[in-house]
């Protein structure tokens, strides 16, 4: 599985890069119209935990992303992610609103990994069309050449 | 694509317009002016996001937050939307149920 | 400067997603059109020299971009600049027509600078259009927040 | 974007329309196609480019490659292309002086 890396400061300044750019390695691979909105918001709520979850912004945000068996994947490392940051939590105005993130994700997303138990990865899965819908080379260009 | 935020009068509503991109990097703009708003003694709003082009759950919550805010004083924030992808966010979320959602400005503003 | 990071498995298979990745980070920071186009050729002709030039294919691919200072920059780690790869250079059916790749990176990029000695990173500037003309937020989410 | 490769006979010529984009990755299925092309005695190639979403310098040397092949069999390889950011990279590289390039296929095909 040779996935491409993001590597962006830890920012939510970036948010909207990384959603971009995931998504413009979404559409190579093969993915396309609603799926491709599904896959920002997905990737930006994902990548928003991930920044906002931090307690350190030294660290950058890294995305893995590509296609892998039949479906484009994203990892995202989240830091943190059981624990509240105190300082994250009390710019919360509406803290009974919570859990709207994850709720999207699920539900935008083909299937949601936690590959480590402590859930300090998240992966989320769009299924791609059928390998004949899809131009070759734009396949193999954005992500596992085989 | 910035945010962008404008707001008028019609009638006894207060209709705010949002455009472009509403995201954790932008959204704490929205609140401050649904904050300002409400400060100001605006609470009957129409949120029109006809031309939001994305919007996450960071969005959402601002939504929530500028909801509860009007109703504590009695008031009411409609919300005028008519692209698919966005509705199906509020879908997933339960939040059809939460805010009064139109299709057109004219059909909010004759809401009573 | 906070310029986001690329890192694509070393292989030739990856030079289009590493091209269309950056031109879609640069349309958000504010190029357009044509020298969308341009960008897409130079940071190809990057690419493949970084990837066709590397003795082992252990080490990723790294591309760092971003604005900075007025220009859309695009960082790339060339490794082994000056010798060439036997190897590839066995490949090569008309060694006489060698320099078309640096050639077109000089005529394509507003800029391109060297900026260790050994010619080891190669940086392509584009100049951005006058702030006046971008969107403020798609500058600030495509680089350097401030 | 997979590169297509397309040839057909014109009179006493061969066309040979390419699509797509040619890289790194994908030139060398180019050469072998010129390759393959010559082997089988075709001298007179005109390279339709008008489909080409992409080229970069990899491209070009296989164009190069495949005019010093027809040459050595006193044959010549002319290019179609109508393409501004394509024309571009030709001109950048000097290589509008080497190959003969059209507008169009049939200015290609009537050219002596
Ligand atoms: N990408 C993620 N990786 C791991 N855990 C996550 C991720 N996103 C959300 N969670 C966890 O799910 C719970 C709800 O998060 P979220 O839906 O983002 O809530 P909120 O809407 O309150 O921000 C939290 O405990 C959070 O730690
Ligand atoms: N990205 C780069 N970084 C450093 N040196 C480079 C880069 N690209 C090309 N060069 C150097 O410039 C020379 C010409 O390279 P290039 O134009 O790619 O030649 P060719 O067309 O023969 O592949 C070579 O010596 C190469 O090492």
């Amino acid at each position: 599985m040779d996935l491409a890396e993001l590597h962006l400061p830890r920012s939510v300044a970036y948010v909207g890069l990384a959603r971009s750019i995931v998504a413009s390695a979404a559409r190579l691979a093969g993915l396309g119209g609603d799926r491709l909105e599904d896959l920002k918001i997905a990737v930006s709520e994902s990548a928003t935990h991930a920044v906002t979850a931090a307690q350190r912004d030294a660290e950058p945000l890294v995305l893995a992303f590509g296609p892998h068996e039949g479906a484009f994947e994203v990892h995202v490392l989240s830091p943190e992610p059981a624990r509240r940051d105190p300082a994250v939590e009390a710019l919360r105005e509406w803290p009974d609103e919570g859990g709207l993130g994850l709720t999207l994700v699920e539900g935008l997303a083909d299937a949601v990994l936690f590959p480590d138990s402590a859930h300090h990865q998240m992966v989320l899965r769009f299924d791609l069309p059928a390998r004949t819908d899809v131009p070759e080379q734009a396949r193999r260009s954005s992500g596992a050449p085989r | 694509m910035e945010l962008t935020l404008n707001h008028r009068k019609e009638g006894d509503r207060t209709v705010l317009e949002v455009g472009g991109e509403v995201d954790v990097y932008t959204a704490p703009k929205l609140r401050e002016k649904l904050v300002e708003l409400v400060g100001e003694g605006h609470y009957h709003i129409v949120v029109d996001m006809t031309k939001v082009e994305f919007l996450d759950s960071t969005g959402l919550g601002v939504l929530v937050g500028g909801l509860k805010r009007v109703r504590s004083h009695d008031g009411n924030l409609a919300l005028v939307c008519n692209q698919e992808r966005i509705l199906k966010i509020f879908r997933i979320t339960g939040l059809t149920k939460v805010f009064p959602i139109h299709e057109t400005l004219d059909e909010a503003l004759q809401d009573a």
